[in-house]
């Protein structure tokens, strides 16, 4: 499945949720989904077999930004969803793939996302007593 | 295994009796850092340390650079940023100390000072390489000679001045 | 009794510190707590305050023995962003001190393994063989690990004509030495008691907890970042992907001990074919990295090391987020070690090469 | 003022004492085969382990002495006892280098000896072990306590095939004195080719008696930090390594005595051939699991010693 292709099918999957795509060098496929369909999109990589390498949380100033990176051959997809600082709740996706469970952890003690139904929420590399979040930027 | 477990019973040993023999480092080892005699003072290798291990510090009317080894990461970047290869990383390996303060390599140069207002400009070696290096492109002329010991921000006031009085006369 | 065995902080089979809860049954563990975290160094937050060009010798010390991965992700994913082509010799050189890499990696490994099972002579030997490719190393880069070797553009350091016969003659040995550590591992008694059924991670939980690395491959799951997104040259030179099934101790030993071999095949066409390419042609200057993302895969030992680089356009990068392959395989050490017994315990959470420093970060 | 009676006082009371009582036993407690000498040949054998198995691995290896100066060293290090751990905890290595130094004083060279001196001799080898084991409960670690279940079973393992193939070689030589089997071999040429099968039983016993690979699962570093020894320092752990090390020379030199007698010096030479032989067949192995211990002993050197002992009775 080319880049091009790819973006169509995901168009007819979300219709106005796919906010922006960004189609980079050696098919890197960045896409940016509004907050609450990713996990559609999610379920659809899986049936794909795709393999989740990881997931980044970045600072956007007003909102934090998870990317969830995901390795569909021979593309290279960074699926972006992102919530307001306010109420930073996404999501987990966890149940479909069990590895995420860790990299949502890192991403709530780091960046201080709130993984909605998460099935293990405890800080994972910083110590329990830690309460800031030491990732953030702005 | 078992044969050559026997057969190394009457082999010499692969291990070196070091440190009662020498274990000599290779060529091109990136060991102790060391500046050279070419070191003009410039700075720039400070600058690029990603260990900020490399210190300037102006005293009075030398200027001292100083590499602690304690945190240098021996990447050799400082190396290959230097122009004129003042500071090099040696083959010496062997810098275990009982004193932590003789863990580091020093080297001074005179300053030399601004008429305007009397600020740092730069080494006084480092302001003759900039003449040697920018001598053969033809900059250098009689007058703009006697500028050259202003500090930049004086340079600045100096040629703004000049402008604004060609302009008047001009005007 | 159950009992819980702690498999600490400070363990003799664990070379760097992480902790295992092993509850047991009698002998046979029934579940496992693994606690990560003791290595944790902030290095993602430090990279945000340092240029690109500081960021590479950071990122290279990330992991003490695999100091060629990192760097090589974060540089690629920064040349992708800059949207630099490095000149083909670049690629070749990096590849050949990758796949050196990799060779002393996996030697380190099975040295481990062996000591870990109790052959100290195997360790000995195995550690005795990997000095050729190490001191190759320090006469190439300047140092036996952190081979200060990329620049955003390519490399800071040529190999030149003289560095190549005393090359091939190491991968000579190393070559005839790891084929008789296959015979070793495969033929000894004690060890195949010890490797063969123990520490098994059936296919499918390796596709599900998406494993990397010589640990998915072992057990029938191929994902090789070399094949499936090839970097560097690795389109360039034929090699064989090592994939097997069984999924225990032991095919996680042959698939390294084969790879050795296949790194040397790499490493020898790489040197044919630098020959022909210009000396000194090694970097393109890089003036300034423009606002953008990208992402940098590389085929590390341990598997895949991945680097997601967001850039602002200044000098300093936006965000840095590195993930180390043992990071996917550490959460499929539970599944292993379920049903095997206290002995087993050790051998099986070194099967997976675990790096906690790079887990860490 | 140097007591200038000292040396005439000693000289005196030596020989009042020799015409009063036989010095023999004396001297065979504490010097010959005693004390003295086997603690001599004790560092000895475990120089000759680490040289042997350095040599083998292409490393230098330390100097023959080396374990004299790590006993040395242990004895001047500060000894930490464990706030959980029982009265045992110091008592234990105590009774296991006392249990393991009487067996080397009934040895035919030169050392006393009565009739039943061979059921004396599993007895107390056994205390030495059971010593190791229960050093290792008293240490209040868990990992002491996995090592010491683990002395416990594995010697349930081994006890079998070693108290058959031992019995039968007394039968055979219808005395149970080490010295009276002594006596038989030099009359009737050594067992070990009369009574092959215990003797291979007796010899893989050996590694796991003495802790050496494949069989050296109590102290298995790796998996449980030396088991017993996790929580010994200082003096109690020199003298806990030093009972080990005598256990070494017993354990060897019994093997001598019992299948490969014909006189003294030839005993000391076997004794280090097959020392030696011992040496390399552990840099060879791997460290095998308990069950798979517990298999190899009772099935298989069960029986051979089983074969032995019918073939000796009927």
């Amino acid at each position: 499945m080319e880049a091009e292709e790819f973006i169509e099918k995901l168009k007819e999957l979300l219709g106005r949720n796919l906010l922006e795509y960004h189609i980079g060098r050696r098919n890197r496929v960045f896409v940016k989904v509004k907050n609450g369909y990713h996990r559609d999109v999610v379920s659809w990589f899986q049936e794909m077999q795709a393999h989740l390498s990881v997931i980044s949380s970045v600072d956007l100033g007003d909102e934090l930004e998870l990317v969830y990176h995901f390795e569909i051959r021979p593309l290279e997809v960074g699926l972006k969803t992102s919530a307001s600082k306010a109420k930073p709740h996404i999501e987990t996706i966890s149940d479909i793939y069990p590895s995420a469970a860790w990299y949502e952890r890192e991403a709530m003690e780091m960046m201080g996302i709130v993984v909605v139904n998460h099935p293990d929420p405890r800080h994972l590399f910083l110590p329990d007593d830690y309460t800031e979040f030491p990732l953030r930027r702005y | 295994m078992e044969i050559e477990a026997f057969l190394s019973l009457f082999k010499k040993p692969f291990t070196v009796k070091y440190p009662f023999e020498p274990s000599p480092a290779p060529e091109g080892f990136r060991g102790r850092t060391e500046f050279t005699d070419d070191c003009v003072g410039c700075g720039a290798c400070a600058a690029v340390c990603p260990a900020e291990a490399i210190t300037v510090r102006d005293e009075g009317d030398t200027r001292v650079l100083k590499v602690d080894h304690g945190l240098c990461i021996f990447c050799g970047t400082c190396q290959d940023t230097c122009p004129w290869e003042g500071i090099e990383l040696t083959e010496k390996f062997e810098m275990a100390t009982l004193d932590k303060e003789t863990v580091y390599d020093e080297v001074e140069h005179e300053l030399i000072f601004c008429e305007g207002c009397g600020g740092v400009i730069t080494t006084r070696k480092h302001m003759e390489k900039i003449q040697e290096s920018i001598k053969d492109v033809g900059l250098i002329d009689k007058d703009r000679a006697t500028i050259e010991n202003l500090c930049t921000s004086c340079k600045r006031r100096h040629f703004a001045k000049e402008i604004s009085e060609a302009m008047s006369l001009g005007s | 009794m159950d009992m819980v065995v702690q498999f600490g902080p400070q363990h003799l089979a664990l070379a760097e510190p992480e902790r295992f809860k092993v509850h047991t049954e009698g002998e046979k563990v029934v579940d496992v707590e693994v606690a990560v975290g003791y290595n944790h160094r902030g290095i993602e937050k430090l990279a945000e305050r340092k240029t690109f060009e500081q960021d590479i010798l950071l990122v290279e010390r990330i992991c003490g023995i695999c100091s060629m991965s990192h760097p090589v992700a974060f540089t690629q994913a920064v040349e992708d962003i800059a949207g630099v082509d490095i000149p083909e010799r670049a690629n070749y050189l990096r590849m050949i001190i990758a796949e050196l890499e990799r060779i002393h990696s996996h030697l380190l490994w099975a040295g481990i393994a062996a000591e870990i099972i109790g052959i100290e002579t195997l360790f000995m030997y195995i550690w005795k063989d990997r000095e050729y490719v190490l001191d190759q190393l320090e006469i190439i880069t300047g140092n036996r690990n952190h081979y200060a070797w990329n620049t955003i553009g390519g490399c800071r350091k040529d190999i030149t004509e003289k560095h190549i016969p005393p090359l091939l003659t190491a991968l000579e040995v190393v070559e005839r030495r790891t084929e008789y550590y296959i015979d070793a591992f495969l033929r000894n008694r004690t060890i195949r008691a010890r490797l063969v059924g123990t520490g098994i991670l059936p296919r499918e939980d390796a596709r599900k907890l998406c494993t990397v690395g010589p640990t998915a491959r072992a057990s029938g799951y191929a994902v090789d970042v070399r094949k499936d997104d090839p970097h560097l040259a690795y389109d360039k030179v034929d090699f064989a992907e090592i994939v097997l099934g069984e999924g225990d101790n032991m095919a996680r030993a042959k698939v390294r001990l084969l790879e050795i071999l296949e790194s040397v095949k790499i490493i020898r066409q790489a040197a044919k074919a630098i020959k022909g390419l210009p000396e000194g042609d090694i970097a393109v200057p890089v003036a300034e990295i423009p606002p953008g993302e990208s992402v940098g895969r590389y085929e590390a030992p341990r598997g895949e090391v991945f680097h997601y680089v967001k850039s602002n356009g200044t000098f300093y990068p936006e965000r840095v987020k590195v993930r180390a392959p043992t990071y996917s395989n550490i959460q499929a050490v539970p599944t292993m070690l379920m049903g095997d017994t206290l002995a087993d315990v050790p051998i099986s959470l070194a099967s997976i090469d675990p790096c906690f420093c790079c887990t860490d970060r | 003022m140097f007591p200038y009676r000292w040396p005439v006082l000693i000289r005196v009371s030596a020989v009042r004492i020799g015409d009063l009582m036989d010095v023999q036993p004396f001297i065979s407690v504490l010097i010959v085969p005693g004390l003295l000498f086997t603690s001599v040949m004790a560092f000895l054998y475990a120089g000759m382990y680490r040289k042997v198995r350095a040599r083998m691995q292409n490393r230098r290896g330390p100097p023959f002495v080396q374990p004299f100066y790590d006993f040395i060293k242990l004895l001047s290090k500060d000894s930490i006892k464990p706030e959980k751990s029982g009265m045992l905890f110091t008592w234990a290595p105590i009774i296991a280098l006392a249990s393991v130094l009487i067996v080397p004083i009934l040895f035919p060279i030169g050392g006393l000896s009565f009739a039943g001196d061979l059921i004396v001799v599993i007895y107390v080898l056994n205390v030495s072990a059971i010593m190791l084991a229960v050093g290792g409960f008293s240490s209040g670690s868990p990992f002491g306590a996995v090592g010491g279940s683990r002395e416990v079973t594995q010697l349930f393992a081994y006890e079998l095939p070693l108290a058959i193939s031992m019995v039968a070689v007394a039968v055979k030589a219808s005395s149970f004195s080490l010295v009276g089997i002594a006596g038989a071999q030099e009359a009737g040429g050594m067992f070990f080719y009369q009574l092959p099968f215990a003797c291979i039983a007796f010899l893989s016993i050996i590694p796991a008696k003495i802790g050496l690979q494949p069989f050296d699962i109590p102290e298995a570093e790796q998996e449980i930090l030396g088991g017993p020894f996790v929580e010994y320092s200082g003096y109690r752990l020199a003298i806990f390594t030093f009972a080990n090390q005598v256990k070494y020379f017993v354990v060897i030199s019994l093997a001598v005595i019992l299948f490969f007698w014909r006189n003294w010096w030839q005993f000391l030479i076997t004794g280090f051939l097959l020392w030696l032989l011992f040496i390399f067949v552990k840099i060879i192995s791997a460290r095998v699991k308990t069950d798979q211990s517990f298999v190899f002993f009772w099935q298989y050197m069960g029986i051979l010693a089983l074969v032995d002992l019918v073939r000796v009775v009927i």
